[in-house]
């Protein structure tokens, strides 16, 4: 789950990183109630990035400038995105920047810190990006090693490795996927403020992080409708651009489903996995939201049963076709209970191929058929 | 084969619960040596025959199992998992998904310090077809046979041994190494000890889109691997910046691509399939160049 | 720093262990205001222990028979302490009993658990006492081999877990040097409660625990009220019942010092250790509150320099004598700037030995001479 | 000689300090090889001569260091001795008193994890007298010679020492292992190491109420130590249940009194003194046998 900035910000501040002053408005007269003077930057406060680029930050030197820019950035949408709210800071006086994050590596299989001495960059793009690996339990060295692998000296070392320890006490406290900072400034006053920043919190971790309860709905804007509701109901649900609908159990069949698709000449509308052991409840709940989709003509269901019960798929499989007798169903069906399955769909006309090549070919003409197909 | 065989002694922790319970009674189907079902509370309970312990530590004292494998929920997972590793256990599958990535991460710290080898989590588990069967895998699929696995997913393995075994290309043994960004053994360690294992003739390795684990494979196949590779990359056509139903399968910053891991994999010297009736292709190939040697 | 019950109960509150319900009186008519009913249980909260065989705790079948027992349980003095307060609380209906606490280990250099299946024991005389090294980072599965070492089972088992794992997490997030239940009662209805603890907090530690600050004063009621005032200003003085008055730096030669006194046929008043690196202000102190001492016929310093500076102490002991013309004292005094304070308390008509063992027999001898003793 | 020899090159955690840089001073005086400071924030200054670093990599990847001794506050002292730990040091001396012993506790099973020798915490540290002084000891005290030291106090040590070298029996190494109730390095591990020490003829153990060590001790005498032992124990005439100046220094519930630790360790065939000036009759009778043999 990705945090709007000023959420963010707010946890830094609960974790005694400092931040510069900053207030959210949701409306541009909330401006006139703002206590620290201009110039002020005004910020969109949306989940996606690119928001530099997309004009999403603004300078205003007076009221007059702000209400109007304020006006115009609530109304904007960043990479299909509606900007939620602004959040208004002061302008610093900046003397460097640097780049600070804390995130978990795969190679090492542990937390790192990221950190760089050039701010307010892309870091995937960067040059002098340093790594260093977090061992367990967490010491404050490793956030010195870390402010000295950035080239840092005297007290700026003190200060930047202080932040880094704060921000990896966060991270670990509220089981953080991410946490950056970006750009960390240095004031011409020598603060170490953090100007910007982003959370990702893991998803897997949000059932035991009292924080965060209730917040996820509100924080999945940049997925589509179908998408949201797939992921309340524990579906993992990528939505593309072609018309065949893949369902599947379990993430790398999913995946090598689409391949083949593709590989095959045909156009995969959906990736959505349903995982090991559903019931026939999501199971119906899946072929619906797939349905949904009006670009869908074919709908290629794959399950390999290890934990799934055929039997199960294959109820959900009756109900779902009593209520859409137009859809076109490709079924591949083998595992627990195959034989049971068969008979059950067999009565209700649909014939299940048992290898999964045939199966996707099966698929890749039918939606190339135009006969029967959806309006 | 490798890690494990008909002879490992194995534990299941949380052998009462539902998912427990079931797949406990599969894997006593299947024959596997399982000698105790750990459940804190319900010491001196039976299932599906097992007797069940409170703790590991008198679970391993009792029957003297060199092999746990965990079902308990993923909050419990740490707790559990950190129970098996100190209990000097030799191998730990971890069947549970949806673990937070830095409880994995204290996990996998944990079992190095200690010398235990760590499967998953978010895996299958490990099966030596007709010797033992150690998580979920569907026992039917695997025959017994020279082809070594070694894979990111869970139901892509099944379909890739079921392909394999219908053309007669049995297995020593697949290990469903997990598909979380963080886990426990990886590629290199297993690559090694298929490499080394007299019953294998062929390894397939099955890798996904997201991170590099499957470039420092082929690192690693380049300067140590002496037996034929064949591997295959799921997500060959996965939209960027979309996690692909594992928390690991994420292609982010324009790393992590099939492309790459394909080429990488190339470079070293594997064959790479593009779908799964490549993959048997690929195997019945390199079996048949190794029989003409 | 010990807790009075009522104080570690708080605590164990606040970790989640569950307590019988109980209110804290410091007169005995605030038991009209008491909601749960008779027959209730009175204790003393006192520091010292023993409180049972000296008669600390009683049983009230109703209001009358409890005031009048309140009336003068408050006014009970146990081991030398005053009855601060009483906690009441209902009679609980108990199935069995248990022990159990978390302490730090010298031989394995780490916390252990410490439990015993009976409860309400002395856990030093008890027979069937089972200990377990707690690993750090601590897992919950540690407090569960205990209760199975325990010979529990069932529910109980994981409830006895349950109280385990909070009193380890009490005990390594306030620094505590020992948290123990004594008893752990079950109760008829299988409820597991903390029906008495007693909680030690390591002095160190108190510098950073935010809970405890400004606790300390009010927890030295078993100390003498000059080892108060050294304790407070950061002196280790344990008075004792001769009349020498012994002065070191440094714990073990203190002890050595003492000893010493003793085999020579000397009877120590104080030990009293200075410290490493004493200042002046910190020495006078010092030889003030041995001096203070009515039993004190001679003071006894001895001072092998290694940090300490020896002409601060004898500028110390030049204002000393000073103000104390009358005190008889004996100075070994060894060590940096030894010439310099030679000098410094030769002007001062005071001999220093430079051998600890002439010393000590000079002490001795002085404090059996009657001629100019203090009155 | 043990742990540390002329050739041994220091770094000093803390060096900046006013405790540190003054201890530094006599250390450099003394003739110890002290090839760094580390103080974070005051890298690039110098104290005494020394070269000051920010972190402990930084100074052992510039000079080699192989040895820190620690003088930071005591609730800086946990990160500092990972810190020094973690650099794959051989001996960390932790000087600082007052450290709260949970967080020694987490160091010393640190230490153990990564096999570093620890010693500490509370303690004056290790000098080998006329190689190097390592702490706070005053080294004009001790004296090269036969005697291998190992003791709980510091000034008692400097007592004990003191008069031995007037008697002319000097010491090969003495190590202070502190007065905290959980510590570093210990009795048996020093003994074993005196015992194996060619340069040490007799080894004198002063221990204090408190605990069971010089029980331990007693027992690992018993089993491994060929050398005569000369033991004293202060505290002969504490009253039970008083903490005696240092933390680990209480009889409770009648353990810890120096009367067992007196018997357990005569019958270990140590020689067991009841004051210094005896520590050193039982040296002089020691060595006149061994010269005799």
């Amino acid at each position: 789950m990705n945090l709007y900035e000023y959420e963010a910000k707010s946890i830094f501040a609960q974790f005694g990183i400092t931040l510069p002053p900053g207030a959210r408005i949701t409306k541009p007269e909330e401006l006139r109630k703002i206590h620290f003077g201009f110039p002020l930057t005004l910020k969109c406060q949306v989940l996606s990035g690119g928001r530099g680029k997309a004009g999403g930050i603004k300078f205003a030197k007076d009221l007059k400038e702000g209400e109007e820019l304020a006006k115009n950035l609530l109304e904007l949408t960043i990479g299909g995105s509606k900007t939620e709210s602004l959040l208004v800071e002061p302008k610093v006086s900046i003397a460097r920047e640097l780049y600070l994050a804390v995130t978990l590596d795969r190679t090492h299989g542990c937390p790192i810190f990221i950190g760089s001495a050039e701010g307010g960059i892309e870091i995937e793009s960067s040059e002098n990006v340093v790594t260093l690996p977090i061992p367990y339990p967490f010491h404050p060295y490793v956030a010195r090693d870390l402010a000295k692998k950035l080239g840092l000296k005297g007290s700026l070392l003190l200060k930047v490795a202080d932040v880094a320890t704060k921000l990896y006490r966060a991270f670990e406290a509220l089981d953080l996927d991410l946490a950056e900072i970006n750009p960390l400034v240095v004031t011409t006053g020598e603060d170490v403020l953090a100007l910007d920043g982003k959370i990702t919190v893991n998803d897997d971790a949000l059932g035991r992080q009292e924080l965060f309860k209730g917040w996820q709905s509100k924080h999945l804007v940049d997925l589509s409708d179908r998408e949201c509701r797939s992921t309340m109901m524990g579906l993992n649900l990528v939505e593309l651009d072609g018309d065949i609908g893949i369902l599947c159990n379990g993430a790398g069949l999913t995946m090598a489903t689409m391949d083949m698709v593709k590989k095959f000449g045909g156009q995969p509308a959906t990736f959505l996995d349903v995982g090991g052991g559903s019931d026939q409840e999501k199971t119906l709940f899946a072929l619906e939201i797939v349905n949904e989709n009006p670009n869908v003509k074919v709908i290629l269901l794959n399950i390999l049963g290890g934990i799934t019960a055929c039997d199960d798929v294959a109820g959900a499989l009756v109900n779902f076709m009593k209520k859409n007798p137009e859809t076109k169903l490709v079924v591949r069906l083998r595992g627990n209970n195959q034989d049971v399955a068969e008979k059950m769909l067999a009565q209700s006309g649909l014939k299940l191929i048992p290898d999964l090549q045939s199966a996707v070919k099966e698929a890749v003409q039918q939606s190339k058929t135009p006969v029967g197909a959806k309006a | 084969m490798i890690l494990v065989n008909k002879d490992t002694k194995i534990l299941v922790q949380g052998a009462t619960g539902k998912m427990g319970a079931s797949h406990t009674k599969r894997m006593l189907a299947y024959g596997s040596k399982l000698v105790a079902g750990v459940t804190p509370g319900k010491g001196g309970d039976t299932v599906h025959g097992l007797p069940v312990f409170d703790t590991v530590n008198e679970a391993v004292e009792k029957t003297g199992a060199t092999c746990s494998v965990i079902f308990v929920p993923p909050y419990l997972a740490l707790d559990a998992g950190c129970e098996a590793i100190d209990a000097g256990l030799d191998l730990v599958v971890l069947i549970t998904e949806g673990i937070p990535p830095q409880d994995t991460a204290k996990l996998v710290a944990q079992a190095k310090a200690k010398g235990v080898k760590l499967v998953g989590p978010n895996c299958p588990g490990v099966i030596t077809p007709s010797e033992t069967l150690i998580g979920i895998l569907p026992g039917v699929i695997f025959k017994s046979g020279p082809v070594g696995m070694i894979s990111r997913s869970g139901t892509l393995t099944y379909e890739i041994a079921l392909v394999l075994s219908d053309a007669g290309h049995g297995q020593s043994t697949c290990v469903g190494v997990g598909g979380d960004p963080i886990k426990g053994m990886g590629y290199p360690e297993l690559l090694r000890a298929f490499n080394d294992d007299p019953a294998t003739e062929v390894i397939v390795l099955i890798g996904e889109i997201g991170g590099t684990a499957e470039e420092e494979a082929a690192a690693f196949i380049k300067e140590h691997v002496k037996k034929p590779v064949v591997a295959y990359i799921a997500g060959q056509t996965a939209p960027p910046g979309k996690r692909m139903g594992h928390a690991g399968a994420i292609i982010s910053g324009g790393k992590g691509t099939a492309e790459t891991k394909m080429k990488a994999l190339t470079d070293a010297g594997a064959s790479v399939a593009t779908t799964p009736n490549e993959v048997v292709e690929m195997v019945s190939k390199a079996r048949a160049q190794l029989a003409r040697k």
